[in-house]
C-alpha cells in the first residue's frame, strides 16, 4: 500500500498557495470539530445522570457568552473570506507573458491546439516554469477542464470562451479531469498533462509530425479564402469595417453602446455577423450561415 | 379582513386605472429615450399600487398578511439583483 | 356566531378570518415568486439584446393588447363589487350579477388572447422549428417570443384557474353561503382575481410598450 | 359500546379505508407520509448501495457508465425532491406542529390531504420517468445538457419534480398561518418549541424558493420542447441563467433539509439533559437569519462555472455570513450540557451524533465558500462528502431521533432501548465510514459523477463502499424494530420521558382531536428545572 496518495502532488506555482490555505481551514476544522467533540464527551460524563455532580446555578443564557461566540467565528470567517479572495483574484489573474493555448471541449474529449498548429487530443503537453493560459470552449454541453495537481479548475462553456491560467513547477504526467457532468462518457473525458524541460518541449514541438499550419497564418489564410478580405478592407474604405488591430479595442454599435472587442464578440460577429452591428455599418455580412468555425 | 369601502371609491380608482392606461399607451408614440422604460414602470407600478390597495385592501390586514405581501416583492429583488451583479459584471 | 360557517380546527370566525386572509397573501408571495423567474430572464435579455427586443415588441398588436387591459381592469372593478355586495349580506342576485360579468370579461380577455395567439401562430412567430423572422436577429427575436408565450400563456392559465374558481364561488353564491358574518371564500377568489390583473399591468407593458411606434 | 369514546384515538377512531384516503387529520396524513417518504428512502439507498459497488473497483463493470449516471440522477432526485426536503416537515412537521400549539389541527386540513396527494402525484410521474428508462441529467438538470443533449426522460421527471413542489408550498403555506393564528392562549411566540421555529423558519424557504424551481423546471420543458433558446447557447441563450435560477432554489433547499432537523435537536437536548435550553432567543433566531441569509449565497455554487469574479467575490462573502447562526446554534446546544442531568437514551445519541457530523460538515463548507480553496475541490468528492455530512450525517441523524423520540407519541408503543442506541452507534460508524474517505478522494482531486477512476484511488473508494453496508444495516435496524414494537413493544403512556411540551400532555397516541380541551400555556418551554413535577426521564 506504499503508493497509496493521501495528497495530491503540488505541481503549479498556485498549489502552495491554495495547500496553505487548506492547512489553515483544516486547522480550523480540527480544532473546533475536536472542541465541540471533547466538549460533549466530558459535559456527557460530568454530568451524567448518574454522577452527583453540582447542578446548582445553571444559567438559561449569557449575553456575553453569545457575543464571544457569534464575534470570534466572524472573525475567522472574514480573515478566510480575504486570504480566499486573494488566492482566488491571483488564479484569475493571467500573467501577461502567458503562452496561449487552444481548448475545446466535446463529449467526450478535450482538443487542444498550440499556437503553432500542433493538435493534440486528451493529452496537454507544456514546458514546466512557464504560464500558460488556457482559452477554452465547448462545442455542445458544460464541461470543466480541471488538474488536481495544478489546484485548477473552470467550466468550458458553449458559446463563450472562459480562461484559466497556471504555470507547472515539477516535470511530469498529471490526470487531466472533466469534473462537470457532461453525458454518457463523462467519466471517460480524461486525459494527461505533459509538464516537460522547456528544450525537451522545444523538442517536441519541433518533432511534430504535421503541423497544421500555425493558428495565425492559417487564419490569415481562411480570411483570403473566405473573401472576408473583399469587404473588410484594411483601409476601413470597405463595405464592412476594418478589422486591423480590432482586438482589445472598444467599438461602438449601433444601438449606440460601447463592446469590447474581445474573444467572445469576435467569435459571435463571424458566427453571428448581425448580432452587433459596428455604428456606420448598414449591412450585415451574410457570409457564414453555418458555424464552421467549431468543425475548425 | 373586512373593511367597507363606499362604491364611490371603485369607481374613481377604476377611472384612474383606465387614465393611467391611456397615459402609458400614449407615452408609446411619443420617444423620450431611455426615459420611455421608466415612466412606463412607474406608470405599472401606481396601477398595480392602486388595484393592491382599493380592490385587495391590503391596507386594512394584519402585521403579518403585510410582511408576506411585500416578502414576495422583496425576494424578486434579490433574485434578479443577485443575477444581475454576475451577469453584468462578466 | 353560526356554527356551521366554522371550522372545527378554529375557536372563532375572527381566527378563521385572519387564516384565510394571511393563507391567501402567502399563496400570493409564492405566486410573485413564480413569475419572478420569468421576469429575471426577461430583464436579462432585454439588457442582452435591447434592440431585437424593442423591435419584436412593436410586432405586438398594442391595439388588442389595450382592449385587453381596459378588459381585465374592468373584471378588476366587477370582481370587487361583487365581494362588496357578498360582505354586505346584499341579495345573492346582486352578487351573481357582478360574479358573471366577472365571468364574462374573463373570457372575453381569453378569447382575444387566442386570437393574438392565432396571428402569433400564422405569422411564424411561435418559437421552435417553424420560427421565421427575416428583419431581427432571429434567435434573439424567438427570446422575446418564447418569453411572451412562457410569461402569457401562464397567466392565461391562472386566468383559466380564475374562472374555475369564481365558478365555484358562483355556486356557493347560489346557494346562499354567505353572509354578512362570513364571506371568507369569495373575499379570497376576489383577492386571486386581482393578482391575476396585477401581473397583466406588468405584462402588457413589458411585452407591448418597450418599442417606440 | 364495547369501547368507551375517550379510549379512542387517531388510528382507532374508525377503520374503514375511506377513513384514511379521504382523512383531512394531521396525524394521519403525516403517518401517510411516513410510508411514502420512507419508501423513497429506501429507494434511494438502494441506488446509492449499487453506485458503491460499482465503485469498489477502478473498472468494476457491474452497470454500464449510461446506467451508472441514471442511477444518481435516481438517488440525487429521490433522496433530495421526495424525501430530505419533505422528510421532517411532512411527517414530524405534520404531526406535531397542531399538537406542539395546542390546537386541533393545521389551519388548512384538506390543503393538507391535497399536499399529500399532489406529493403522491409528483411522484408517479418521477417513477414513471424512472421506469420508462430513467434519466441521466443529474438532479441538477444543466442545460443544454438536459435541454438539448440527454436523449433520456426529461420532461417526465421534469413534471414530477415541478408537480411535488406544490406539495411542499401548501405545506410550508399552512404551517405559515397555522403557527400565526392557532397557538393556544398563553403560548406566545417565545414559549413555542423551537421546533416550531425551525419549521416556521422553513415553511418561509419553502414559500419563497419552491415557486422559483417550478418555473425553472417548466421553462425547462418549454426549452427541451420547443427550443426557444432562453438556457441554450447555440440559440442565443445563457446556460448560465438556469443555474442561477436552479440554486436560487436549491441552495436554499439545503436549508429546508437541514433547519428542521435543527429543531429536532434542540427539542431533544433540553429533554434528555433536563434543563431548559440554553440561548433560546439565539437559537430561534438563528433559523430565522438562517432561512434568510441562505436566499443570498446561491452563487457559492458557480465560482468556477463562468460566473464573475465580481459576483464570486460577493457570493463567497454573503456565504460567510451564513455560517454564523449555524456556529451559535451548535454552540448554545453543547452548552446547554452544562450542568445538566444526562441521559444517553436513543434519542439523545442521534442528537449528540448529529452535534458533531453537523460541526464537520459546517466547517467544510466554509472551506467551500473559500473562493480560493472551492476552485481545487468543486465538484469533486470533496463536495459529495461535504453535503452528505450535513444531509445524511445531519438531516437524518435528527430525523431517526425524531422518529425514535416521537414514536411512543406517534404508535403509542415502546421501542426496545438496546437496539435503539446499537443502531444509532452502528448508523454513526458506519457514516463516517462511508464518507470521511471521500474528503481526502475529493482533495486528490477524484470528480464526482464518475463510474470509473484511476487505480491509486481505490483504496479510499473500498473503505466508503464498505461503510455504506455498515451504514445500511443500521438504516435497515430501526424499520424492523419500530415495526416489530407496533404489535410487541410495551405501552407507552402519555408521557414517557417526562418531557415538556403541549404533545406529551395527551394521550398516546393521541385522540382525533387531539386535546379534550383547549390547553391554556402559562410556562416557559423546557422548563425541566423550575417544574419538580416533571420528574426525570
Amino acid at each position: 500500500m506504499g503508493n497509496v496518495p493521501f495528497f495530491p502532488v503540488q505541481a503549479s506555482t498556485m498549489a502552495p498557495q491554495v495547500d496553505a490555505l487548506f492547512a489553515f481551514l483544516m486547522a480550523i476544522t480540527a480544532f473546533f470539530s475536536l472542541l465541540i467533540a471533547l466538549l460533549i464527551v466530558v459535559l456527557v460524563i460530568r454530568y451524567h445522570h448518574k454522577t452527583d455532580a453540582d447542578r446548582q446555578g445553571a444559567n438559561n443564557s449569557h449575553l456575553v457568552l453569545e457575543l464571544v461566540w457569534t464575534g470570534i467565528p466572524l472573525g475567522i470567517v472574514m480573515v478566510v473570506f480575504v486570504w480566499g479572495a486573494d488566492v482566488f483574484y491571483r488564479m484569475k489573474t493571467v500573467p501577461p507573458n502567458a503562452l496561449q493555448i487552444y481548448v475545446v471541449g466535446k463529449q467526450w474529449m478535450w482538443k487542444i491546439q498550440h499556437p503553432e498548429g500542433q493538435r493534440e487530443i486528451n493529452e496537454l503537453h507544456v514546458p514546466v516554469g512557464q504560464p500558460i493560459e488556457l482559452t477554452m470552449i465547448s462545442e455542445d454541453v458544460v464541461h470543466d477542464f480541471a488538474v488536481p495537481a495544478f489546484r485548477m479548475k473552470e467550466d468550458v462553456l458553449p458559446g463563450r470562451y472562459t480562461h484559466q491560467w497556471f504555470e507547472a513547477t515539477k516535470v511530469g504526467e498529471y490526470h487531466l479531469f472533466c469534473d462537470q457532468y457532461c453525458g454518457t462518457l463523462h467519466s471517460g473525458m480524461t486525459g494527461r498533462v505533459t509538464v516537460m524541460e522547456p528544450k525537451d518541449f522545444a523538442n517536441w514541438l519541433a518533432h511534430w509530425t504535421r503541423p497544421s499550419g500555425v493558428m495565425t497564418s492559417s487564419g490569415a489564410e481562411l480570411f483570403q479564402r473566405m473573401a472576408c478580405a473583399t469587404c473588410h478592407l484594411p483601409s476601413g474604405a470597405g463595405r464592412g469595417p476594418s478589422l486591423t488591430g480590432l482586438y482589445g479595442k472598444t467599438v461602438t454599435l449601433q444601438d449606440g453602446r460601447t463592446i469590447t472587442a474581445d474573444d467572445t464578440y469576435i467569435r459571435e460577429s463571424i458566427l453571428k455577423p448581425a448580432a452587433k452591428i459596428v455604428r456606420g455599418i448598414s449591412l450585415s455580412c451574410h457570409r457564414f450561415k453555418t458555424s464552421w468555425m467549431s468543425k475548425a | 379582513m373586512r373593511i367597507s369601502t363606499p362604491i364611490k371609491t371603485y369607481l374613481n380608482v377604476y377611472i384612474g386605472l383606465l387614465a393611467l392606461l391611456a397615459a402609458t399607451v400614449g407615452a408609446v408614440y411619443v420617444n423620450l429615450g431611455p426615459w420611455n422604460i421608466v415612466i412606463t414602470m412607474a406608470i405599472a407600478c401606481t396601477k398595480a399600487f392602486l388595484v393592491v390597495t382599493f380592490f385587495m385592501h391590503l391596507r386594512a390586514n394584519a402585521r403579518a398578511v403585510w410582511i408576506y405581501a411585500s416578502l414576495g416583492v422583496i425576494w424578486i429583488s434579490f433574485l434578479i439583483g443577485g443575477t444581475l451583479a454576475d451577469v453584468l459584471t462578466r | 356566531m353560526s356554527d356551521r360557517d366554522l371550522s372545527h380546527q378554529f375557536e372563532t370566525l375572527e381566527q378563521q378570518a385572519l387564516a384565510s386572509s394571511l393563507g391567501i397573501w402567502v399563496f400570493l408571495a409564492t405566486e410573485v415568486l413564480f413569475f419572478g423567474g420569468l421576469f429575471l430572464l426577461y430583464t436579462v435579455y432585454r439588457i442582452k439584446y435591447p434592440a431585437a427586443f424593442m423591435e419584436s415588441s412593436k410586432l405586438m398588436d398594442i391595439k388588442l393588447g389595450v382592449i385587453n387591459t381596459a378588459i381585465l381592469l374592468t373584471s378588476s372593478l366587477t370582481m370587487a363589487l361583487a365581494v362588496h355586495s357578498a360582505e354586505e349580506g346584499e341579495k345573492k342576485q346582486a352578487t351573481l350579477r357582478w360574479l358573471f360579468l366577472t365571468m364574462f370579461l374573463g373570457i372575453v380577455f381569453l378569447g382575444i388572447k387566442g386570437i393574438e395567439y392565432h396571428h402569433k401562430f400564422v405569422e411564424h412567430l411561435v418559437p421552435g422549428p417553424d420560427f421565421v423572422l427575416e428583419s431581427i436577429n432571429q434567435q434573439q427575436a424567438q427570446i422575446f417570443f418564447g418569453l411572451y408565450f412562457a410569461m402569457t400563456g401562464l397567466h392565461a392559465l391562472h386566468m383559466i384557474i380564475g374562472l374555475g374558481v369564481l365558478s365555484v364561488m358562483g355556486g356557493m353564491t347560489w346557494m346562499g353561503k354567505f353572509t354578512k358574518a362570513y364571506s371568507n371564500p369569495i373575499h379570497v377568489a376576489g383577492l386571486y382575481w386581482h393578482f391575476v390583473d396585477v401581473l397583466w399591468i406588468f405584462l402588457f407593458p413589458l411585452l407591448y410598450l418597450i418599442g417606440n411606434r | 359500546m364495547t369501547t368507551s369514546a375517550q379510549a379512542k384515538n387517531y388510528i382507532t377512531n374508525d377503520y374503514h379505508v375511506w377513513s384514511w384516503v379521504a382523512t383531512r387529520d394531521h396525524k394521519r396524513i403525516a403517518l401517510m407520509y411516513l410510508v411514502a417518504i420512507t419508501s423513497f428512502f429506501f429507494l434511494g439507498g438502494l441506488a446509492a448501495l449499487a453506485m458503491r459497488l460499482q465503485l469498489l473497483t477502478p473498472h468494476t463493470e457491474l452497470v454500464q457508465a449510461e446506467t451508472y449516471n441514471k442511477l444518481f440522477t435516481l438517488h440525487g432526485v429521490t433522496m433530495v425532491f421526495f424525501f430530505l426536503i419533505p422528510g421532517i416537515p411532512a411527517v414530524l412537521g405534520n404531526f406535531l406542529l397542531p399538537l406542539m400549539l395546542g390546537s386541533r389541527d393545521l389551519a388548512f386540513p384538506r390543503l393538507n390531504l391535497a399536499s399529500f396527494y399532489v406529493y403522491l402525484l409528483g411522484a408517479s410521474f418521477t417513477l414513471a420517468a424512472a421506469v420508462l428508462g430513467g434519466v441521466d441529467t443529474g438532479w441538477t438538470f444543466y442545460t443544454p445538457y438536459s435541454s438539448t443533449y440527454s436523449n433520456t426522460h426529461v420532461i417526465t421527471m421534469g413534471i414530477g419534480i415541478f408537480i411535488t413542489g406544490f406539495s411542499s408550498i401548501l405545506t410550508g403555506l399552512n404551517f405559515i398561518v397555522t403557527t400565526h393564528t392557532m397557538r393556544a392562549p398563553g403560548l406566545t411566540w417565545f414559549r413555542l418549541p423551537l421546533f416550531v421555529w425551525a419549521l416556521y423558519a422553513t415553511s418561509l424557504i419553502i414559500v419563497l424558493g419552491t415557486p422559483v424551481i417550478a418555473v425553472t423546471l417548466l421553462l425547462l420543458i418549454l426549452e427541451r420542447g420547443f427550443h426557444m433558446g432562453i438556457f441554450d447557447p447555440a440559440l442565443g441563450g445563457d446556460p448560465l441563467l438556469f443555474q442561477h435560477l436552479f440554486w436560487f432554489y436549491s441552495h436554499p433547499a439545503v436549508y429546508i433539509m437541514v433547519l428542521p432537523s435543527m429543531g429536532v435537536v434542540s427539542e431533544l437536548i433540553p429533554c434528555f439533559a433536563r434543563k431548559r435550553i440554553f440561548g433560546y432567543n439565539f437559537i430561534a433566531f438563528s433559523s430565522l437569519a438562517i432561512a434568510i441569509l441562505g436566499f443570498f449565497v446561491w452563487g457559492h455554487h458557480m465560482f468556477i462555472s463562468g460566473q464573475s469574479l465580481y459576483a464570486g467575490l460577493i457570493f463567497s462573502f454573503l456565504s460567510f455570513l451564513v455560517a454564523i447562526p449555524s456556529a451559535v446554534k451548535v454552540f448554545n446546544w453543547t452548552a446547554t450540557l452544562y450542568k445538566g442531568r444526562i441521559y444517553l437514551r436513543t434519542p439523545m445519541l442521534y442528537a449528540l451524533g448529529f452535534i458533531g457530523l453537523f460541526t464537520i460538515g459546517g466547517l467544510t463548507g466554509i472551506m467551500l465558500a473559500c473562493l480560493g480553496l472551492d476552485a481545487h475541490v468543486h465538484d469533486t468528492y470533496f463536495i459529495i462528502a461535504h453535503f452528505h455530512y450535513i444531509m445524511v450525517g445531519g438531516t437524518i441523524m435528527a430525523y431517526l431521533g425524531g422518529i425514535h423520540f416521537w414514536w411512543p407519541k406517534i404508535s403509542g408503543k415502546l421501542y426496545p432501548e438496546f437496539w435503539g442506541k446499537l443502531s444509532a452507534m452502528i448508523v454513526f460508524v458506519g457514516f463516517n465510514l462511508t464518507f470521511f474517505p471521500q474528503f481526502i478522494l475529493g482533495y486528490l482531486g477524484m470528480p464526482r459523477r464518475i463510474s470509473t477512476y484511476p487505480p491509486e484511488f481505490q483504496v479510499f473508494n473500498v473503505m466508503s463502499t464498505a461503510g455504506a453496508t455498515i451504514l445500511g444495516v443500521g438504516y435497515l435496524m430501526p424499520f424492523i424494530y419500530l415495526i416489530w414494537s407496533l404489535r410487541y413493544g410495551k405501552d407507552a403512556g402519555p408521557n414517557p420521558w417526562n418531557a415538556t411540551g403541549l404533545e406529551w400532555t395527551t394521550a398516546s397516541p393521541p385522540p382525533t382531536e387531539n386535546f379534550a380541551e383547549v390547553p391554556t400555556v402559562s410556562e416557559e418551554a423546557y422548563d425541566y428545572r423550575s417544574r419538580p413535577e416533571i420528574g426525570n426521564v
